[in-house]
């Protein structure tokens, strides 16, 4: 994270995307909070110490393009643009939620958007993200589809035949590997035979680059290169963010697994904090204005969870509807 | 109207290419079927008519490419994905139930998924345990899906047609038996995914079937009716949704009936209709329903042994004499 | 003997570290079941007292693991497999029917397959549609396998002794709601994979059920008997072998049934009871039995959603009474 | 293909597997000939073209050692010294057969001779590969397991998921790659975006070389290098044999994707005719040796033919015996 490219971008730029990850950041504090206090429910997994890809990648991907992730999504939610009230109501299961109070913290939807979903199913979104590609090249479209997927997601079966299967048909999608290091209690170098993960998607002839994903600059700048090759060769990428989540892998683990320290050790190179120094000593960035920018979150949460609060719940005679789609 | 002569395969191929010169977003994909010609002939030359973007071979990767059909169906396509057997649409299943049944609900109704799944199913050509099985009933447990098993030349064209036509995702079963078989049709016939048919109109008893075993149960009907026992045959056609009234109306009218399958028979078919009718008419029922289902065995190789393993005519009319003796 | 109280998680536990204790060939793999301790816990522990080899992490590859654990099971071992839900082994689905279940009959009877694979199954947790399904049926419709469903804390402990004594493929559900369940339970009671068990004795109605969905049973049971009603409630245990004579015999005292499951409605396991009593018992029959079932959905996150797509108390309550007017 | 190569051999053993490779060819052209005839039932693969590798292979493996193929597998069978007799009765499905007919010509299966068979559903073996592996080390056995599997298996996620569990767990298991560059029709470069699959390999640490698979000298001494090499590193490995098919993938197969002038510049390069040439000009083989073999050959096909036709078919009330194991 360097001065020069900080001067790539502008001040205002800068400014809105550390508000962007602090807002995650918020957000996710507050949702464990309401997940203790019993508001939210099932399974909650949280972003944070990852925020500055879910920024980084939104910032660059382009209104047309598409997206697709993980149950732990709400940061590339939110970073999209997704309203915040839809996801704070869809975690308290409300008719308002973005998927009506179905999907829940795992299954985040937009259309709107562009987003194809939180899935729950590890690397089952995958050959989704190709079929995206597939439709988009088919019917000639300059969009990009980004896939998010874990560490642990690369061991599946579908990693691999699906990066074969966007190789092989040259499509436009962009596979955004967070790279967190564990697959819940998984090290992983107890899941991978082979670690470099670059080393297992250039096996498929996909170029590939591994990138400090705590670092929000060079996120972005990877990420311009990764969709202009996509764009120029029409060709996947693989992108290897290495980060870390702070938290437990969900509400329910006692991380047995990983040392404190070794936690905290991480929490020093965060994508917060390392910004913020970044930006303090550009003199782009002060208390003063951290302090606004906490208000107006703190505002922004209160208002999604009074939305949510007083969302409504879908009448049960309506379970059944949408299990199939009606008119052509 | 015109009637012509085709095979079944034919019939299939006629629904598929004129879906394609109609709809450009219609292709197919699948192991083998664009320059192999298909397994089972019935993409035979059409990526000489259609190119071979449309008509995509995969490689052996039953998941992903199925994956990518859900995704290119949600990204506006209309995708036809041939997996050559159910035996090996095992590997698919997770991407056909967690993902293509589950999305558009999940999402609170804002995706569809526009997709129709062939594969063929069954025994007869002593291809052994992991080729031969009729798994059909896995995939009518699911709601979501909807499922049917054209058995007849005419169905096998207007089913198609109208599964194309059907913004849900349509599993569809052929019967390795019925390629070859050939019959007249005509021109422009509408064949909707909910109704079951009357193949044979009678008094006696009702032979309730599907797929492959509808002309072997016809073939009893025939040899029942030297016996002065006169059979009616109801062709389900579609398992999911299964059309109640048809199997109700058949049942009050003969009051007696034989449900006739190849797939394994405990949580079979056969079940579900003899479930059905105890709630819905077993007042109407003179006997108890019976079932001719297939042998509770991995299917072997040897002809003998492959032929006991599943209901052969001779059993169907065993049947229908049990019932017709245990008559109160 | 001596009894002991325990939980479900416990029994599970004490059942697993008996048998790693008694025979070396015995080991255990799956995700997490080590480091992190186990999804449900029921692994917590074990790895300190037997080491990382014999509780082993997997990485996640459900299908190569769980082929793995058949492999090792041709090759002599004992292995357990720990799938963390039923929909999870939808990935596992072609190892599990294409082999487990046909190696020893395909190859003539050279081989055994003494492997055990337990997962979690059921909903009640607000994990919505692709952590919640219950998909039981799919595997009690294959030969070649063993399926139960322990729905006490006995059972937990002597049904997977059973499994791990028995030398063909087991396949047991532990219903998520179950885990915390905790009873006294004596020492060495042995439990077999077949017979079903009447938990509640009674002379009006047989409600017959399975699993996670027992205790609902037995409450529904409990209110109906203030109601002067007086419920036989029947445990399955083990549906594949289903025991039939248990099932009958209890027809044949009380007349009348209601069949209780999470499972989906249609071709569930529900209509294998059905379609059984209507072939064996129909003239036993004061009433068509009756089925309290999951709705066809896939499970919502929303508490309320949830909750209306599973049989509860009172559903279950009112089919009863349904039956029961029901009468001629 | 050197002499100097051939002086490590003894003239007595080169004779051998030059008999033992047109032993194999002889019986896979006699095989044809009786599927026209009907005799032979289902799907037949043959393997002419690639005998090197069988022989090769068997010849280094030790009796110890396991094996594991796919359906097309006569020869790796008569290589590892299963009884002609009991494979053609297999493929006549006659209860003397290897797999007493339940398996036919896909699923040869001979616990004698470690061999756990022909396994037609592609990739499906590999994770029991992986286990039997897992149950040779847990065990403490020095024995290594070959397992064979086609270029097209490669695209499997099966394939990525076992060779990353065998490298993660450092265990016993030959991978051996029988590249004969088509997967029915489809070339392996519109399978495979990376054709090295070698590389494809190496990406998961595991230790792979490419080997010109018609050549039986190199087959032997690089098999012999991987033995020596997983038994010291306690590590699987990676072997790609280059050959081809020269027959149709299967009876039912066109052949509308290749050229047949293709077929014809590989036929040259023959395994049968290079060795034949290369014992020629070292004087260790003669018209007369040749037919010698050839008789001998001929007379062992006879009887096995004799063997099969004479043999029994399983009575039908055997047919669902082995589905279970009855004792531990
Ligand atoms: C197919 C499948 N197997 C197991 C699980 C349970 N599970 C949920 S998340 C997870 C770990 C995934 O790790 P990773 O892909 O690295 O993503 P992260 O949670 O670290 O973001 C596991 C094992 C699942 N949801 N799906
Ligand atoms: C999972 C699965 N998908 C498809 C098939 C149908 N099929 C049988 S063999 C084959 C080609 C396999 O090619 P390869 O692995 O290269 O082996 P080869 O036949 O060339 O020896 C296919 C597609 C199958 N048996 N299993
Ligand atoms: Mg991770
Ligand atoms: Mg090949």
């Amino acid at each position: 994270m360097s001065k020069d490219t900080l001067e790539k971008f502008s001040q205002e730029k800068c400014l809105k995307l550390f508000y962007e990850m602090l807002r995650i950041r918020r957000f996710e504090e507050k949702s464990a909070e309401l997940y203790s206090a019993g508001k939210i429910r099932g399974f909650l997994h949280l972003y944070n110490g990852e925020e500055a890809i879910a920024v980084g990648v939104m910032e660059m991907l382009r209104d047309e393009d598409s997206f697709i992730g993980t149950y732990r999504e709400h940061g590339h939610a939110l970073a999209r643009g997704v309203s915040m009230k839809s996801i704070m109501a869809e975690m308290y299961g409300k008719v308002e939620g973005c998927s009506r109070g179905r999907g829940g913290s795992m299954h985040l939807y937009d259309k709107e958007k562009k987003f194809y979903g939180g899935n729950a199913i590890v690397g089952g979104h995958l050959p989704l993200a190709v079929g995206l590609g597939l439709a988009d090249k088919m019917q000639n479209r300059d969009v990009v589809t980004a896939c998010f997927f874990g560490d642990g997601a690369v061991a599946e079966g579908e990693f691999h035949e699906s990066l074969n299967l966007a190789a092989l048909w040259k499509l436009p999608v962009l596979f955004v590997c967070e790279n967190n290091f564990y697959a819940m209690g998984t090290q992983i170098s107890r899941e991978e035979s082979q670690v470099d993960l670059c080393a297992k998607a250039s096996s498929y002839n996909v170029k590939s680059v591994a990138v400090d994903g705590m670092d929000i600059l060079s996120v972005m700048e990877e990420t311009q290169k990764a969709i202009d090759y996509i764009t120029k060769n029409e060709s996947p990428y693989f992108l290897e963010f290495q980060t870390y989540r702070f938290r437990a892998h969900s509400m329910f683990d006692a991380e047995l697994y990983r040392d404190k320290k070794e936690v905290e050790e991480w929490k020093k190179k965060g994508p917060i904090v390392r910004f913020k120094k970044l930006l303090e000593e550009q003199k782009w960035l002060d208390e003063a204005k951290i302090k606004e920018m906490e208000k107006k979150i703190a505002t922004e949460i209160q208002a999604s969870i009074e939305f949510a609060e007083n969302g409504h719940w879908e009448p049960i005679s309506h379970l059944t509807k949408d299990v199939y789609c009606e008119e052509m | 109207m015109c009637a012509k002569k085709m095979t079944y395969r034919d019939a299939l191929k006629e629904a598929i290419s004129e879906a394609m010169r109609n709809d450009s977003r219609v292709f197919l994909m699948g192991e083998d079927v664009a320059r192999y010609g298909g397994t089972y002939a019935v993409t035979k030359g059409l990526a000489k008519e259609f190119g071979e973007d449309r008509i995509r071979d995969t490689p052996l990767s039953e998941s992903a490419f199925t994956g990518a059909g859900i995704g290119a169906a949600l990204g506006g396509m209309r995708p036809i994905v041939e997996i050559m057997t159910v035996n090996f649409s095992l590997l698919a299943l997770d991407q056909i139930i967690n993902n293509a049944a589950t999305i558009r609900h999940m999402s609170g109704g804002q995706f569809r998924i526009p997709l129709v799944i062939r594969m063929a199913t069954g025994s007869g050509k002593q291809l052994a345990a992991q080729h031969s099985h009729s798994l059909e009933v896995m995939y009518a447990h699911v709601p979501g899906l909807k499922v049917i098993c054209p058995a007849t030349v005419e169905d096998a064209r207007g089913m198609l047609q109208a599964a194309l036509d059907d913004p849900n995702p349509v599993i569809m079963f052929e019967h390795v038996s019925l390629y070859n078989m050939s019959d007249e049709i005509e021109d422009n016939t509408k064949v909707d995914l909910k109704s079951a048919k009357i193949r044979r109109s009678g008094e006696d008893i009702t032979l309730i079937t599907f797929g492959g075993s509808l002309h072997k149960t016809l073939q009893a009907a025939e040899e029942l009716a030297a016996q002065n026992i006169d059979c009616e045959v109801l062709d389900l056609r579609s398992l999911r949704p299964l059309d109640h009234d048809a199997i109700l109306a058949s049942i009050r009218k003969t009051h007696r009936a034989v449900v006739i399958e190849e797939g394994w028979r405990s949580f079979g078919v056969a079940a579900e209709i003899m479930a059905l009718v105890m709630e819905k008419a077993f007042y109407e029922l003179d006997a108890p329903i019976a079932r001719a289902c297939g042998v509770e065995v991995p299917i072997p190789y040897a002809k003998h042994l492959e032929d006991a393993s599943v209901p052969q005519v001779p059993d169907i009319v065993a049947k229908v004499q049990e019932v017709l003796n245990s008559d109160v």
